[in-house]
């Protein structure tokens, strides 16, 4: 692993690293031929896939069709057996771990709504948010103005305003998801893997939530995972099909929509 | 016809003659035997050990016919004085305390007594290996082809003019051909030092194929040097010869003390898998850290002791039995523990250290107020004891030869029990989902108990295996829990076989090291190898795959 | 409210300690006598059995009409085998307690813990267990054996009369082994034992896999010459040691084991079978036949209501420890620490076994020396012994460093490290 | 209950910062001012005791938090304990200098009659004060970042890590026995004579040290108490409750669990040099990992995740010990097994957690 570049990572602050990204000639995220395998089962065959800065990306797939193991392999959790994963143009993501990765912008919204129970909503904010991450700075650190009016600005976005002195783990469910939502943007991250958001989310909630993620879009580039349908249609532009760890199709929801072998893979999945 | 009857008297009357004189002088023969043996059997009463040894030469001499079963009795303890009476007896231990006696002299019946009511004859090492001596001279010419041979072979490296002349006139009438290649091995060993230097060095030739010690020892002293660096052995042929001689026989003896070494390797990796594989349920199935495991292991081998208590004269009986009964035993009480305490701490694994340590110290305690501190004696019956002479550079002690057997027996019926049984099926479901288990109907809060009296069951059936090579006191458990926990963290968490190999492959590295390094040291080695393996491997030998490891 | 209750509580804790120090106005009645001994732990497979003797012994004495009027009262603590928590149970007899003695103590790193302590408070201890030596303390009395009375015994006995010609000199690896086996290599060295017929083995604590090395004692003896082990390995690692050597054929009539550390009790724990001929070398065995030890076994199952109980060395050094203490007081005419140390030099008492043990000058007495091989009945058979006493040394003559030094705790010298050399006595604490 | 635990601005917190602060000056002022026969006198004896408490404590406090903040089972805490304890131990030996019993200057008595030539290079420099207090945050801090290095690293957690953890332990505890390693086999390092010129038997000394135990419990308890409560700590209990989530923020999980391991691992080594001189030897069975495993109790029974609770429940498992020693001799494992068990099912939270549920009960 290149460990020198991580520590660099780790202390750079943003605008060196987009300088280091260079996206001027292509997709900011360049997965090639990428194939992982758990015990003879191809959780990902010869995946190529391509996302273009600032684009607001939703792969959708029956289950088991590599969604999460993709995300596992962008954000470093599962190493590829082959194939090529790169940031930009030259950060080759398969050198890095995983918070060289989330250091370098992109960062991720898991599953499960995973935030950190035993701190409040503040506070977890005040985790994720970007800056210098080696212990010794943080044992010293202090929020400056600018930070904490950064916090204010997500709490209120996040529309956990009034809940910011509370843990984290009395929330609500759609809470913890929008709470993880807000620790993803205090990251201030170039690329969002965001995996279903709206799991467990009121039809008010879900609204909010797209209409987030949609005011978010073009400042960052953001894939989401998503089973429901009607939500992707509300906010993709591009829509990706992945079945058996590969791409099946590509476009727009409309194309998706009418594709005889998307609907016969979700159908034979149904069965 | 007519002079017959004549003759016939006179024949009588000389037949009476003799027949009469005959007798006379056998009676007198016989009552001088009687006589010695008594006199020799009053010298031994005494208990100044030089009569003793004076007694015991007489008895080796006389040629009388109770001499080898007195000398036999004598060796193994069993010759007795009644107090009361001073009559020199053979006693059989029957219970405790009651013996059948017999009376030295004419092998009488002379019914019961009781331990208090006799006084043992003992002996010092010096006159031990003197009565093993004399029997082994006198049994060269025993009826049975097997103890000539042991006799033979007790005498091999102890030979004398008498014995030799004994082992020569043996040769000629022997029959057994085994028998006979030991005798001509002996007169070889003979030719070897004594004979003519070409015979000397035939028989060298020959002995060099032979696995003996008499042989090495012997040919050590043809190359070794005095004090003022002169060879002992003059003649430089012979010195030659047997240089190349040792050199072959070093080599043989190099490979089976590789050998050697594995067998010690395996014994003390069954040691640690027995002791381990119960843990490799219990923490390895159940993620119970359970300290009290060790103190299992104890309660088995106390079982083992009280059965013995119970049982005094069937020493095999009780251990065979003990199997059994340790396992009910330490299965009852893992279950007790499981169902008072461990229920209450599933998915705490660290919460059910912090308790089963505590019960630890109470069983511990308890046994001491039970049994007292001390150390309590399992006898180890005879087919335990001893050891598999393959030949003198080799032999295979049996006791451990029996704990690997058994360690294998063991860890293959608890893998039947896993794989084939019901029990089994649903252990392994409720291990790698508790709550879909349940969902599905399975009993999971008896599947826990079984599982942990399962595991427990097994740690009281290594107690009885150690109850065979150690202590069995309060501390037996302390000594093996951290060794245990070893084994199953190298082995991979939840891996019965993976146990099984690390046992096996930390026991055999631990006998390889020990000659380099010292019995301290090669625990060191590999404690901190296994650190470094840890790093390598953080999930041991065979690691459990798939999603649910992660969590 | 909350503050409070912590609060509260911790000081009730300080002061209740603070407070239990306030002496005991009924101490003045009785004289104390502290038994420091592990009741629980690795150690207490030994030690109970001594706290046992200690209340035996001061029951009788009890019975007797007490010491100086006054009735002996025991003070039992438990050290729990925790080397530091000795030093501090010593301190609590010594400070809270007041005892006017102490008997304790097994291994010697719970001696050496304690040994600070007694010589800060001045205290006496009786100490009853065989040990290395190369110490002598103003305020303890050694009342085990000094490897001049059981180590270099058994190898005359063993090179004289069985002949030994090659050695191995196993042990545990501590510090008695270890000193042991320098002082017997220096031994056998001056008597022209050779390098090479000498094997040295350190194993350690518990040790219980004895296959490799019983099976190089194996090639080592089979080599022609006698051969004999010298066995400092501690308690527990005996039983599988012994086992292993019977079980791989090594009898005691080919190599006889002679060990300091096996004795009636540990043979009693013991499937005897394997160890019947080996040897052991003590002060006291309870198979020698005199009418004092007939008594003494006789109140010792009486006491303990156990028939089939056995006595032991450590067993006698404590009651030769406390009834020469007994003399002492009875003889200062007070129980005060510095009176008791100058009284007790001198005082007499017969042995169990016979003869008469002295208190030497330097702290140690003199005693037997037995070499007996074991029964199948888990006694010992005496097989040798010296015809007089023994008097104990603390700084052995085989090693080069202690040579110099003696220890003599009457005027002039005074001290229990006094180099002749130098003329010089270092590192008193007093 | 469970976020009730860490909340931030405890009153028991400050509690316990007063109760040791009055305990650390007040003692000892007591002590030096009252006359021997006062009733608020502390003795040697009780000096020495609670001052042993106090550097119990300490280990307990630096236990907590690399077990109840990072969620590290350490069951090897004692070693680093030990390993001060060794240093500060071979300082002492050194400074008895010529007044060991066979009167050689270089070399401690046990060197002597083991035959010993001259020192080993590791006792070298140990003889300056300075240099042992380097040694005794360096030894320990040391260990801990190697081992804790490789470990975290290498991602190895949850039973493994405790394993091996006992394993390091217990080899060290096997290494310590050897008398070849010099420093004293069994009988470990005693007798000591004086510190700093002055004499380790004088009550001066026994008060200074106590009033350092407390010192360094008192500071260590709010240098421990910053350091959780700031983001560092912050970092650590999410580590401690979602350590895959912390990579993903950004966070180098296994800097930040060293960073802790080792902080921990100097102030069990400061714990353990200060428990040497008030018990008067060191041995190789402060390795022992039973011995770890008492220290893994006590913080259980205090209750984790709270620092005081470490603190509360080290002094009082040893206060009971202590007693229960004297007291009932026979029955004192019975009492401690069965407290064990039962705090474990009965008290999860430990003392503290019981006693802040009950306190909050009644206020409200």
């Amino acid at each position: 692993m290149n460990r020198q570049l991580a520590q660099t990572l780790a202390a750079t602050p943003l605008p060196a690293i987009d300088a280091m990204l260079d996206t001027r000639h292509g997709p900011i995220l360049y997965l090639e031929d990428v194939s992982v395998s758990f015990d003879g089962f191809k959780a990902l065959n010869h995946l190529s896939l391509y996302i273009t800065t600032g684009e607001l990306r939703c792969l959708i797939g029956p289950n088991g069709a590599g969604k999460t193991t993709l995300m596992d392999v962008i954000t470093g959790k599962t190493r590829p057996d082959s194939g090529a994963v790169f940031f930009g143009q030259r950060i080759d993501l398969l050198e890095l771990d995983e918070p060289a990765i989330a250091q370098a912008g992109i960062c991720r919204k898991f599953q499960k709504p995973s935030v950190f129970e035993a701190l409040t909503v503040f506070e977890n904010l005040e985790l994720a948010l970007h800056t210098n991450k080696n212990p010794w700075h943080t044992l010293f650190f202090c929020l400056t103005p600018r930070q904490r009016e950064r916090i204010d600005e997500v709490l209120i976005t996040i529309g956990l305003r009034n809940h910011s002195q509370h843990f984290a783990g009395i929330l609500s469910h759609g809470q913890k998801q929008w709470l993880e939502i807000g620790m993803l943007l205090m990251q201030e991250p170039k690329v969002m893997l965001v995996d279903e958001p709206i799991a467990g989310m009121t039809q008010h909630e879900i609204e909010r939530t797209a209409e987030l993620l949609l005011s978010l879009q073009g400042q960052h580039t953001i894939v989401v995972v998503e089973h429901d349908m009607a939500f992707i249609r509300t906010i993709a532009d591009k829509v990706t099909v992945l079945h058996e760890g590969a791409v099946l199709t590509e476009g727009t929801m409309d194309e998706i929509h009418n594709d005889s072998r998307v609907i016969q893979v979700y159908l034979g999945a149904a069965c | 016809m007519n002079t017959l009857p004549r003759c016939y008297f006179l024949q009588c009357v000389s037949y009476l003659l003799l027949v009469f004189s005959l007798s006379f002088i056998s009676a007198a023969e016989a009552s001088d035997s009687v006589a010695s043996l008594q006199a020799s059997l009053g010298l031994l009463k005494q208990t100044s050990m030089t009569a003793r040894k004076q007694a015991i030469t007489q008895l080796g001499e006389g040629h009388q016919p109770r001499s080898l079963a007195i000398l036999h009795a004598l060796l193994v303890g069993q010759l007795f004085i009644i107090k009361s009476t001073d009559k020199m007896v053979i006693a059989e231990a029957q219970a405790e305390q009651a013996f059948t006696v017999y009376e030295a002299e004419s092998n009488q019946d002379l019914g019961q007594f009781s331990g208090a009511e006799l006084s043992k004859i003992s002996l010092t090492n010096a006159l031990r290996s003197q009565v093993r001596k004399l029997i082994a001279e006198l049994e060269i010419n025993a009826e049975h082809p097997a103890t000539r041979l042991a006799a033979l072979k007790e005498c091999d490296a102890t030979v004398d003019e008498h014995l030799l002349s004994i082992i020569k006139a043996r040769l000629p009438i022997e029959t057994d051909a085994q028998v006979k290649q030991a005798i001509q091995q002996v007169l070889l060993l003979q030719h070897m030092t004594q004979g003519a230097k070409g015979e000397r060095i035939a028989a060298i030739k020959v002995l060099k194929n032979e696995d003996s010690l008499a042989v090495v020892n012997q040919l050590k002293t043809f190359v070794e040097k005095d004090s003022e660096g002169q060879y002992l052995e003059t003649d430089a042929d012979i010195r030659h010869v047997a240089e190349a001689a040792l050199t072959t026989i070093t080599q043989r003896m190099q490979w089976y003390a590789g050998i050697e070494t594995i067998f010690f390797g395996l014994s003390l990796g069954a040691v640690l898998v027995l002791s381990a594989i119960g843990l490799a349920i219990t923490f390895g199935v159940m993620g119970v850290i359970n300290m009290a495991h060790g103190e299992l292991m104890m309660l088995g081998a106390y079982t083992t002791y009280v059965l013995q208590q119970l049982l005094p004269n069937h020493t095999g009986l009780s251990l065979l039995l003990a199997i059994p009964a340790a396992f009910l035993m330490s299965a009852a009480v893992g279950m007790l523990i499981e169902r008072g305490i461990i229920r209450f701490l599933y998915g705490r694994p660290l919460e059910t250290l912090l308790a089963t340590f505590g019960v630890s110290l109470l069983l511990q305690q308890l046994v001491r107020s039970i049994f007292s501190p001390l150390n309590k004696s399992v006898a180890t019956p005879q087919w335990l004891s001893g050891s598999w002479q393959v030949n003198d550079f080799l032999s295979l002690t049996w006791n451990r030869f029996y704990i690997l057997v058994f360690c294998l027996v063991v860890f293959v019926a608890l893998m039947q029990i896993l794989k084939r049984t019901r029990l089994g099926l649903e252990v392994r479901a409720v291990a790698q989902n508790r709550t879909m288990a349940k969902a599905m109907g399975i009993p999971t809060a008896r599947v826990d108990a079984l599982t942990f009296g399962l595991g427990s069951g097994i740690a009281g059936v290594a107690g009885v295996a150690l109850s065979q090579i150690t202590n069995v006191g309060p501390n037996l458990g302390q000594a093996y829990i951290v060794d245990s926990f070893m084994v199953v963290v190298f082995g991979g968490v939840g891996n019965l076989l993976g146990t099984l190999v690390a046992g096996f492959s930390l026991g055999i590295a631990n006998k390889f090291l020990e000659p380099f390094a010292g019995a301290v040291l090669a625990k060191i080695v590999l404690l901190i190898f296994i650190i470094l393996f840890i790093q390598k491997h953080p999930r041991g030998l065979f690691p459990q795959k798939g999603r649910a490891a992660d969590s | 409210m909350k503050n409070y209750s912590v609060l509260s509580k911790k000081c009730f804790l300080m002061l209740s300690l603070c407070a239990s120090l306030v002496v005991n106005a009924q101490a003045e009645e009785t004289i104390k006598v502290g038994v420091l001994h592990s009741l629980s732990g690795t150690m207490a497979i030994s030690e109970t059995t001594l706290k046992d003797t200690m209340l035996m012994l001061i029951a009788e004495q009890n019975k007797k009409g007490g010491l100086l009027g006054k009735k002996l009262e025991a003070v039992v603590v438990d050290p729990a085998s925790n080397w530091p928590l000795f030093a501090e149970k010593a301190r609590e007899l010594l400070t809270k307690d007041k005892v006017s003695a102490i008997f304790g103590c097994w291994t010697s790193v719970s001696r050496k813990s304690v040994l600070p302590v007694i010589e800060e408070l001045n205290g006496v201890l009786f100490y009853p267990v065989q040990y290395e030596g190369e110490e002598s303390s103003k305020n303890v009395f050694y009342t085990g054996a000094a490897p001049n009375q059981q180590a270099i015994p058994a190898v005359d006995y063993l090179m004289n009369d069985l002949k030994v010609k090659r050695w191995v000199l196993a042990g545990t690896d501590y510090v008695y082994p270890r000193t042991t086996n320098k002082i017997l290599e220096a031994y056998l060295k001056a008597k022209g034992v050779a390098k090479k017929d000498i094997m040295i083995n350190y194993t350690p604590f518990g040790h219980s896999d004895w296959q490799s090395i019983v099976a190089d004692v194996k090639k080592f003896g089979s080599a022609g010459k006698k051969t004999a082990v010298v066995s400092t390995i501690n308690g527990d690692a005996n039983v599988p040691f012994y086992k292993e050597l019977g079980n791989q054929g090594v009898s005691a009539e080919n190599i006889p084991v002679v060990a300091f550390s096996v004795g009636e009790e540990e043979l009693s724990g013991v499937d005897t079978k394997p160890l019947v001929g080996h040897l052991a070398a003590w002060n006291y065995f309870m198979s020698v036949d005199t009418t004092k030890n007939a008594a003494f076994i006789k109140q010792w199952q009486d006491y303990i209501k156990n028939p089939k109980r056995v006595t032991n060395d450590p067993m006698e050094a404590h009651y030769l420890g406390f009834n020469m203490w007994v003399k002492a007081v009875e003889k200062a005419g007070t129980t005060d620490a510095d009176a008791v140390q100058k009284a007790m030099i001198g005082v007499e008492y017969p042995n169990l076994t016979g003869g008469i043990a002295k208190m030497l000058p330097n702290h140690h007495i003199s005693k037997p020396v037995l070499i007996g091989e074991i029964q199948d009945d888990g006694q010992f058979m005496t097989v040798w012994q010296t015809n007089k006493v023994v008097d104990g040394d603390a700084w052995s003559d085989f090693l080069p460093d202690s040579k110099p030094i003696i220890a003599d705790w009457t005027a002039p010298i005074q001290c229990g490290n006094y180099n002749t050399k130098t003329k010089k006595c270092s590192g008193q604490n007093y | 209950m469970k976020h009730l635990l860490f909340a931030h601005h405890d009153k028991f917190s400050r509690t316990i910062v007063l109760a040791l602060a009055i305990l650390t000056i007040g003692i000892p002022l007591l002590t030096l001012l009252t006359p021997v026969e006062s009733v608020f006198h502390c003795s040697a004896y009780t000096l020495s005791l609670l001052g042993k408490y106090l550097t119990f404590a300490l280990v307990g406090l630096s236990l907590d938090l690399v077990w109840g903040y990072c969620g590290i089972l350490a069951l090897g805490q004692g070693a680093f304990f030990a390993l001060g304890g060794y240093v500060m131990g071979m300082y002492l030996m050194r400074q008895i200098g010529a007044r060991g019993v066979y009167g050689n200057p270089e070399l401690p008595d046990f060197m002597v009659f083991l035959n010993w030539q001259e020192l080993p290079w590791y006792w070298l420099g140990v003889n300056h004060f300075g240099v042992m207090l380097l040694l005794v945050g360096l030894v320990p801090g040391l260990l801990a970042w190697v081992f804790g290095g490789l470990a975290f690293r290498s991602r190895v957690t949850g039973v493994y890590l405790s394993i091996i953890t006992q394993a390091l332990t217990y080899a060290l505890l096997l290494a310590f026995f050897r008398n070849e390693m010099g420093f004293g086999g069994n009988n470990g390092l005693t007798d000591f004579k004086d510190i700093l010129g002055f004499n380790c038997q004088s009550e001066a000394v026994r008060v200074a040290l106590f009033f350092l135990s407390g010192l360094a419990l008192l500071g260590s308890y709010l240098l421990c108490h910053a350091v959780v409560h700031s983001k560092l700590g912050r970092v650590v209990m999410a580590i401690r409750d979602q350590e895959a989530r912390v990579r993903f923020l950004g966070y180098r999980v296994e800097l930040f669990k060293l960073w802790i391991f080792v902080f921990a691992a100097i102030l069990a080594g400061i714990a353990g040099a200060l428990y040497v001189p008030q018990v008067g030897i060191i041995n190789p069975s402060e390795f022992s990992p039973l011995n770890s495993l008492e220290i893994v109790i006590w913080v259980a029974i205090g209750g984790r995740g709270t620092l005081y609770g470490a603190i509360i429940g080290a002094i009082l498992v040893n206060y009971g010990k202590t007693v229960l020693t004297g007291l009932l001799p026979e029955a004192w494992l019975y009492i401690l097994g069965s407290l064990f068990v039962l705090v474990t099912l009965l008290l999860p939270q430990g003392l503290v957690g019981w006693l802040r549920s009950y306190t909050k009960e009644r206020s409200a």
